[in-house]
């Protein structure tokens, strides 16, 4: 299956693009996504702490399971206001 | 419950927004906020902030916490202005205002919807650095 | 910090205030509270509320509130403006902005303001009955 | 000596008047000012635990002790806003 990543604010500076696409095995979690990310993306691995993750417009846990063409948002702690 | 969210590359127009503002007979307070970008962000002089949005998921966001703010207080109206791209210094950045029939409740209600804001809405902002060109005021 | 205080039979003009709004590049946020008077006070409904003073003594109280509003917060500027005599239904009898650099201490200040001037400051209302020659709205 | 008492709000409904005077002994309390008000006025006296009192502009306890020529306030809680 494949899924899209959408990377916001400076996580696109650390992983050079705003979109990406991954392939993944049927039964995938965003856990699996995000292995997959860090190594694609190395400089990810260290905001591991303080991304936050949606799947839509809903934020998800790492234990999420993601189905084909789900679009998946990455990004660091918000700061509106 | 009244809601209007506008999230914005405009201007805040505090004045047109305070004509627009209609309340019922039976509320008793008005609590406003408005947020300004402010010259020194983390101890460095900036000229603007800039404001990104992953718009369908802040709409989305937002949305859930108007319900939320709906299910807590009785709040007859809420509305929340923010700019996005380039809010230069000493321009409001974000407006809230929440009509209730009594202040302790208008007050909470404010907070919470910002506090919130700030933790789920997403949002986020990066310095602009006056150029070489600019002479700090 | 930046003071005003108006005591005032006028209806209070928010547009005018706003207008007259000035902040440093330092601060960050503005709260605002409009206290209107509600059509039922005390489960009655009510046509206006009667606002009576012992103006030196509230001037001074609010000078004394202001004192410490300052001692405790960051605060730039405080304006306030409670109408006095009668204030229809619907009408703001009292405007509070509070000027700060956070939104935290804008929010406490002025909360802390009107609390305390609920506590202190001599200002009594009595409520205005429609008249039998009024059809209540 | 002489005092001036005015009241406020509901509390010239109860008085009938909005100033007062009386003659006290010297050191005379508010305490004392206060027995003679409540029979001079006893509509006052019900409200004797919802009386705020102040001398001048300030906020005073029924132990201050009156001047000659001191301007009291009587008056019910506070109602602003």
């Amino acid at each position: 299956m494949r899924v899209q990543i959408d990377f916001y604010s400076y996580f696109k500076d650390l992983t050079g693009c705003a979109r990406a696409f991954a392939a993944l095995p049927p039964g995938s979690t965003i856990a699996d996504l995000l292995r997959h990310l860090y190594v694609r993306f190395p400089k990810l691995a260290p905001m591991q702490r303080a991304t936050l993750i949606a799947v839509g417009v809903e934020y998800q846990k790492p234990d999420y399971m993601l189905q084909d063409g789900d679009e998946v948002a990455l990004f660091p702690p918000v700061q509106g206001g | 419950m009244k809601r209007e969210l506008v999230l914005t590359t405009s201007r805040i127009d505090e004045a047109t927004l305070l004509e627009q503002r209609t309340m019922s007979r039976g509320m008793g307070a008005v609590v406003c906020f408005v947020g300004v970008v402010r010259v020194d962000e983390a101890g460095q002089a900036i000229a603007a902030l800039e404001y990104e949005t992953f718009q369908p998921m802040a709409q989305h966001q937002f949305a859930r916490l108007f319900d939320e703010l709906e299910k807590r207080w009785p709040v007859e109206s809420v509305r929340l202005v923010h700019r996005l791209g380039v809010v230069p210094v000493n321009e409001p950045s974000l407006w809230v205002e929440i009509i209730a029939p009594h202040r302790g409740e208008a007050f909470a209600a404010c907070q919470f919807l910002i506090d919130e804001m700030k933790r789920v809405v997403p949002i986020w902002k990066k310095p602009v650095a006056y150029t070489s060109l600019t002479t700090p005021q």
